[in-house]
């Protein structure tokens, strides 16, 4: 049961190294595998909600069937990766309409229908491994570290297909900040967009969004934020015009297990 | 009013817009509230009354950040988020409507700039 | 063992203890015994049988034998013993009244199977180790037991008495028999299958009601079939249809009292295998409430007068075996 | 049973409702005017329990091409207990009535309680269906009842 | 040779519109039997009834069948009228061809051929209607009234002022109910507890009226006049008949952080407490969740026992043990009331995040005077004055998404301008915003209230609804919402969040209804036994409804509804009888066998066995057993008919035969 199909996504091979490249160093610290699919494709980013399109859900079916066919659940630690996945799999269970097409489409050797468990990274770290037998490996703790955990929109909702934890008062990464020694920072904004889709649509309403969400996450006395979001980490960085620190939870979970040079100043 | 057009958003988005209470929650939690000219909860209503095309030629179709916040909040179970899609995919679909064009890209990148950001941006602005 | 028995009649009658016996009598052939009511040393004498073909269950004729005056005895096979709980348990008979003497059985013959192997105008049969000798007006014959052993008797359950006041020989244990074998090879069957067997085995019914009348749980006052209050009073089968309700019902007003006894099967004069209906409904109750084995004692809940709160649903039905 | 030549077979569903929970949860659904076929003929009984296997077969012996029975939800027996006796009977009837071959669609149970008059409509629409599926009861019915 | 009429009622259009009634009675009067059918407009008015009275007399009528609306709604009326004109009331059949046929049907010839055959049915099972005699059975000239709340008092107080005694059973130490916890009520502001606690010194003054608190109905059997309920009186550790309620022990316990649950956890109470001055019984209790002594888990250990040592009177008792009391009844009322719902799925609001985000029912302590801030508003976060506060209407109410309840909790818009009102009043320079999607206030001056709230006290109404509720460092709250009106979106910085949630019906309905045989709702509101003609009664004959049980109430409709109930239950205990329903259980005692498979059935013990003496057609005579049924205690359900393998056991009006009738007319 330690094994699992992984699902790192195009952005994790490229511009989000970090989130890849920890997130695997640690699973394997924490004694999980992760076995990458053969010839996986781009998930496409974004979930098209309208039921009449078709084609942008297949990547992440053939991803899913993947996984079925290996026999093993799917873990993605991109949000966006994991919000497209996990809508599809609800979708393709509850609209048996969609899941009809679907598999007309790809034709394969036996339907898919929803049978594949999707993991958040973080969701294996809560049910899989638990944060108590995290907390036991930890080496360099973030004692002392006010952490904001960042969830942005993708993590949490839909709630009815993310089912992940609790939309409006979530704690998951909380948990995970109080496992590797920090101390949560609760804020009201950790819920809400940073606007990411909007980048290259309308900068300035990203920039808007992503400074409120930096100036709740600040108001509230944070040290660091930290997210499982490629496009959340950009655009907190680069256009929210806050210099609070912005990194992948991967990383801090590599450095608390002592995987990474401790960068703690 | 065009019934075609709101067939065509209605059968697309898979929403009963005659759920809504006009509470207007889903307003009043929008991120994107003050780009949009046209509200969640207006969307809602004006594809009731088959007001699409006025909705497709706002600027407020590319506003929505598609965070679900209107869906999980919606105490109705209404999904506006998924309206403003479908009005989104009526007017992209359209040949030449691509919000999106290809060779204006370049400019808009910088070396920081996830992938998923391009991509993104061509699902939901392109056919 | 038939004299055991006979001298046990005698000395049970002789020292008071009952005032009549019910026991068997030889019938027109050699293997047709029935069971006979006898009040003397004497009349035993003359005409008392138990032999190998001695397969009536008796507990029934205690129904009415047990509201007489005095005490009779019977002699009760294991089998026997069951249906004489449950007969205890609805009250149909005074056990008090009874005087009963467990004896062991090793299995009853079918006289019928012997005959289909071409041996008629048999005289006795007699049991060599696992061959069977039969003496024919026409000279001795052979064959294996086991071919001529009565099908009820091939599924036996137990050979454990559950009651009785004393015994003949030693007590035997409950078997672990095989008897569902049927039952399951039919439940894989699809549904058109199904349905071509049972309409082949029951268009056979020619509503002489000997099972009916033969089984120790059917002991109504009044058969429902006979009630004009009931609304399906006939007296034979008019139609396909009727053959289906007589028997359906028939094992439905049996589920959970069933001891399995075959009787039925046993006298169905068409070679019905009337049975499988009641170890159906067996099979079913074992599987979805619970182990039950109907006369095993006298004080527990039969099976559909009872229930718990998460008991399965009725689309249990649509969810299991072949549609 | 109606088969009309060009029309499509139109089954007869006999449904026996306790008069506590599914009569009244099939009064509601009058009242909320919630369609469902013609077909379905009700038989109010006191209490699922007073259902008699016989009755159903009798049903289908007459010519039903399928038998409901609906009762309170388990638990909230008018009775106290009623309906858990039923849920025994009926289980074994079905079963048995499977074992000789007879389809399983024609046969249902449903707990329907008095406030659930969209489930009763639903289910009524939904057993109608399955029982035209199967076309007409042909291997439980008395021919002589057989409407040429 | 049957006579046997059949009516066809065309109930206005409400069938005739779908069916063809003049072909209904046309087809029927070709039946077997039938010498008349007629149809007209309502077969229920009095003109109708006198066509089947008429008919009856008339034709000698043996049978009557009118197909009409449901046999819940008019068998009564029919069964009367036949009575009226001297036929046996049992030999009337109801053909439902409204709730059943026209209303769920469109099409004329199928609708039709529908009703013609329903009629059908009814006509076959007349045929063998039989006379039934209704037997009767005695009442136990007690009620029982379970809840405490101002519906539970006000039912007992009526009940016991008619002269009957009741007894009062309330899960909480006090009885009071929800209204004990109100500060001020709509539409007057009167102060609740001054009109609530007299109203509880009476009951518990009052002798014919007995009140176990802190008590629950663990079990109930039997049926109308004749309940018998088991009564667990919860170990409260002290001696109620020895505790004067003075208070010494609630000082001299040393476990003061306990959440005061009467004030919904804004302050601490001790763990031996009085839940408040007035309650009734006034008597303490220890919760033994917090006790040093019980938490313990040996009471003999040397622990604390300040409590015991401080109690002048020696009421405490740490050995007390659960209570169970047995008592006959002859109706039973329930008054289970209501809760708010929890808010856990409703964070956007952030009621757990912030403590200054409160229920409104927390506002109602935060404001009273004996509540934990003495009456003064404050935040419950820093103490302060708050300068803005927002209430937020229809939280978890009007939902149709899991989280929430799909109705309307109907009280909130009258309390929310109440406590605007107060609060304007009070502190006029707190600014109030009321965030509402309809003002929903049906009731005599209550419009008039809510316009005072805005006219007079200048509240600031908003039609729109918050969409998030952040709390900010500074300790204010930033509340966004949509102002539709305005069509902006807006940001309010406020100092308290007042959120209106729904209310829900208390946990213990549903085991409780189910204890009793009533029906629920979806919503796990009892339903009553007819929506607007028997309000206050459950479908269970002598199982009342008083309060917010039945659905969302306030205090003038509870009260209304209470006395209602106890009327209702009046008139069962006034009786020295009540008549049995005649459709029961017989057994032929020449078929039964004596097998005891009914008995084992049937839930209420109505069948018992005899030896009986039989002549047998031999002339002999048999000792048999037979199985007899107690028409006074069997209710008809027919489980034994079914478990009775050779038919002996039959039920009056749903006969083997009978019910076979239908089905062959169904069928043909």
């Amino acid at each position: 049961m330690n094994t699992f199909t992984y699902y790192p996504g195009c952005t994790l091979r490229t511009k989000a190294k970090d989130l890849d490249v920890y997130a695997r160093s640690s699973a394997e610290a924490l004694g999980i595998t992760l076995e990458e699919p053969e010839n996986w494709q781009c998930c496409g980013g974004a979930y098209t909600t309208a039921k009449d399109e078709i084609a942008t859900k297949l990547s992440a079916v053939r991803t899913l069937n993947a996984a079925k066919e290996a026999g093993r659940p799917l873990i993605t630690v991109c949000s966006a990766c994991h919000n497209v996945i996990k809508q599809t799999n609800y979708d393709i269970s509850n609209d048996e309409e969609m899941a009809a097409k679907v598999n007309n489409y790809l034709k394969l050797d036996e339907a898919y229908i929803g049978e594949t468990t999707v993991y958040h990274y973080l969701e294996m770290l809560r049910d899989v491994v638990g944060f108590d037998n995290l907390k036991k490996k930890v080496v360099n703790s973030f004692k002392g570290k006010k952490i904001a955990a960042y969830y942005g929109c993708l993590l949490l909702r839909p709630s009815k297909a993310l089912a992940m934890d609790d939309p409006e008062n979530p704690s998951i990464m909380e948990d995970f900040i109080k496992a590797i020694g920090g101390t949560p920072v609760i804020y009201a904004q950790r819920n809400e967009c940073c606007g990411g889709y909007i980048t290259m649509e309308d900068k300035a309403q990203a920039s808007k969004r992503s400074a409120k969400v930096m100036d709740s996450a600040q108001e509230q006395g944070a040290d660091i934020i930290i997210t499982a979001c490629p496009l959340c980490l950009y655009n907190l960085k680069k256009n929210s015009g806050s210099d609070l620190p912005v990194y992948y939870f991967t990383e801090l979970l590599a450095e608390a297990l002592g995987l990474k040079e401790a960068n703690n100043e | 009013m065009n019934n075609n057009l709101k067939e065509q958003v209605l059968r697309s988005s898979g929403v009963n817009v005659l759920k809504c209470m006009r509470c207007g929650k889903c307003s009043g939690t929008c991120p994107s509230y003050d780009e949009m000219e046209y509200h969640p909860h207006q969307f809602v209503y004006m594809v009731e009354k088959g007001d699409i095309e006025t909705l497709m030629n706002s600027k407020s179709i590319y506003k929505c950040l598609t965070c679900f916040a209107c869906v999980d909040r919606c105490p109705r179970n209404v999904e506006p988020a998924k309206v403003v899609e479908a009005v989104r995919l009526a007017t992209i679909r359209k040949q030449g409507n691509n919000h999106l064009i290809a060779d204006n890209i370049p400019e808009m990148l910088d070396e920081d700039l996830p992938q998923q950001a391009i991509v993104t941006a061509f699902r939901k602005y392109t056919k | 063992m038939q004299e055991a028995i006979i001298s046990k009649a005698k000395q049970l009658l002789a020292d008071g203890t009952v005032n009549r016996v019910i026991g068997w009598k030889k019938g027109e052939f050699a293997y047709d015994i029935t069971p006979a009511i006898f009040e003397s040393a004497e009349e035993i004498d003359a005409d008392f049988v138990y032999d190998d073909f001695t397969s009536a269950n008796v507990s029934k004729y205690l129904v009415k034998e047990s509201k007489k005056e005095g005490k009779v005895l019977a002699f009760l096979k294991p089998c026997d013993t069951y249906s004489l709980n449950q007969l205890t348990k609805e009250h149909r008979v005074k056990r008090e009244n009874i005087y009963v003497v467990g004896i062991p059985s090793d299995g009853k013959l079918d006289a019928e199977k012997i005959k289909a192997k071409g041996i008629t105008g048999i005289t006795g049969v007699e049991k060599d180790g696992d061959t069977l000798k039969i003496s024919t007006i026409y000279g001795e014959e052979t064959m294996p037991v086991a071919e001529a052993m009565s099908n009820k008797c091939l599924s036996c359950k137990s050979k454990k008495h559950v009651t009785y006041d004393e015994l003949i020989g030693e007590d035997g244990e409950v078997i672990d028999s095989n008897r569902f074998g049927m039952v399951e090879e039919l439940e894989n069957m699809t549904s058109q299958e199904r349905y071509d067997f049972w309409r082949n085995e029951l268009s056979k019914c020619i509503r002489c009601n000997a099972c009916r009348n033969v089984c120790p749980a059917c002991t109504c006052e009044n058969c429902v079939f006979d009630n004009p209050d009931s609304g399906v009073q006939n007296k034979a089968a008019a139609d396909s249809f009727e053959e289906n309700m007589f028997h359906i019902i028939r094992a439905f007003h049996v589920a959970g009292r069933c001891t399995d006894c075959g009787e039925c099967s046993r006298v169905c004069p068409q070679n019905i295998p009337l049975h499988l209906l009641n170890r159906k409904f067996i099979k079913d109750i074992n599987s979805l409430y619970g182990e039950y084995q109907a006369g095993a004692d006298t004080t527990s809940r039969a099976p559909l007068n009872d229930y718990t709160q998460d008991d399965c649903e009725a689309s249990i039905v649509h969810e299991r075996g072949v549609e | 049973m109606q088969v009309n030549e060009n029309k499509e077979f139109q089954p007869l569903i006999v449904a026996f409702c306790c008069n506590w929970c599914s009569y009244a949860g099939a009064d509601l659904s009058g009242t909320n005017r919630l369609n469902y076929p013609t077909n379905v003929k009700i038989i109010r009984v006191p209490c699922s329990c007073r259902v008699n296997p016989m009755f159903i077969l009798r049903a289908f012996q007459k010519g039903a091409d399928g038998v409901i029975l609906c009762g309170c939800h388990p638990g909230d027996c008018h009775y106290t207990s009623g309906n858990y006796f039923t849920r025994r009977r009926m289980t074994l009837l079905f079963s048995m009535l499977d074992f000789l071959g007879i389809e399983r669609d024609r046969t249902r149970v449903e707990w329907v309680s008095a406030a659930e008059g969209a489930k009763f409509a639903a289910t009524m629409n939904e057993f109608t269906e399955a029982v035209k599926k199967l076309g007409p009861n042909r291997r439980l019915e008395d021919l002589r009842c057989r409407k040429q | 040779m049957q006579r046997i009429g059949v009516f066809v009622c065309h109930c206005g259009t409400n069938i005739a519109a779908t069916v063809d009634v003049k072909a209904v009675a046309e087809a029927l009067s070709h039946e077997p039997g039938v010498v008349i059918s007629q149809e007209y407009q309502y077969m229920c008015s009095e003109a109708g009834q006198n066509l089947v009275k008429d008919a009856i007399k008339e034709y000698g009528l043996t049978g009557v069948v009118v197909c009409s609306c449901s046999p819940r709604m008019h068998e009564n009326t029919f069964r009367k009228a036949a009575a009226a004109a001297g036929l046996n009331p049992y030999l009337v059949e109801i053909a439902n061809i409204r709730e059943q046929c026209s209303w769920i049907h469109k099409e004329i010839a199928t609708a039709t051929e529908k009703a013609v055959i329903l009629g059908k049915a009814a006509v076959a099972k007349v045929h063998l209607n039989t006379p039934l005699t209704a037997g009767e059975s005695p009442v136990a000239k007690r009620a029982l009234v379970i809840g405490g709340g101002i519906a539970g008092i006000q039912t007992a107080l009526d009940i016991a002022e008619a002269g009957f005694e009741v007894d009062i059973v309330e899960k909480e130490a006090t009885i009071g109910g929800k209204m004990a916890q109100i500060d001020k009520t709509f539409p007057t502001l009167d102060c609740a507890a001054c009109i609530l606690t007299p109203k509880m010194v009476e009951a518990s003054q009052n002798e014919k009226i007995t009140i176990h608190s802190y008590s629950e109905v663990s079990a109930v059997k039997g049926f109308v006049g004749n309940f018998t309920a088991t009564i667990k009186k919860k170990k409260r550790f002290v001696d109620e008949t020895k505790c004067t309620g003075c208070g010494l022990c609630t000082e001299a316990c040393p476990m003061k952080k306990v959440p005061n649950a009467f004030n919904l956890g804004l302050n601490n109470r001790s763990a031996i407490y009085i839940p408040f001055a007035q309650a009734v019984p006034k008597v303490a209790t220890i919760d033994p969740n917090y006790c040093l002594k019980l938490r313990k888990g040996d009471v003999n250990d040397k622990v604390c026992g300040k409590c015991a040592e401080a109690c002048t009177v020696g009421a405490i008792n740490y050995h007390q043990q659960d209570e169970y009391i047995e008592q006959k009844y002859g109706a039973i009322v329930v008054a289970t009331g209501f809760n708010p719902i929890k808010l856990d799925k409703y964070d956007e609001f952030a009621y757990n995040q912030c403590p200054d985000v409160v229920t409104s029912l927390e506002l109602e302590r935060l404001m009273n005077a004996a509540g934990p801030n003495g009456g003064t508003l404050l935040r419950p976060s820093d103490k302060t004055h708050p300068h803005k506060i927002v209430f937020v209407q229809c939280v978890g109410s009007r939902c149709d998404d899991s989280k929430g309840k799909p109705y309307c909790s109907k009280i909130c818009c009258m309390y929310t301008a109440k406590h605007a009102m107060l609060i304007r009043e009070k502190y006029p320079d707190t600014e109030v915003y009321v965030f509402y999607i309809d003002v929903r206030t049906p009731g005599k001056n209550f419009d008039e209230f809510y316009r005072r709230a805005v006219e007079q006290y200048n509240v600031h109404y908003i039609k729109g609804m918050v969409g998030k509720v952040t709390p900010k460092a500074d300790g204010t709250i930033d509340v966004q919402a949509s102002d539709l009106l305005s069509n902006e979106q807006l940001h309010i910085d406020a100092d308290m969040v007042v959120l209106a949630t729904a209310i829900e019906p208390d946990q213990t309905a549903r085991p409780l209804a189910t204890m009793l045989t009533t029906q629920m709702d979806t919503n796990d509101f009892f339903t009553e036994a007819h929506a607007k003609l028997r309000p206050v009664e459950s479908a269970t004959a002598g199982i009342f409804l008083s309060g917010a049980c039945q659905g969302p109430k306030d205090i003038p409709e509870t009260v209304a509804q209470a006395s209602a109930a106890a009327s209702k239950a009046i008139g069962l205990l006034v009786k020295d009888s009540i008549t049995c329903n005649p459709c029961v259980a017989h057994s032929n005692e020449l078929m039964c066998n004596g097998c005891s498979a009914c008995e084992k059935v049937c839930p209420y013990g109505a069948i018992t066995y005899q030896d009986k003496e039989f002549r047998m057609p031999d002339r002999t005579i048999a000792i048999r057993r037979v199985a007899g049924v107690n028409p006074a205690v069997c209710q008809g359900c027919g489980a034994c008919t079914v478990a009775c393998p050779s038919g002996a056991m039959d039920l009056n009006g749903f006969s083997n035969s009978q019910i076979m009738a239908e089905v062959d007319a169904i069928c043909k």
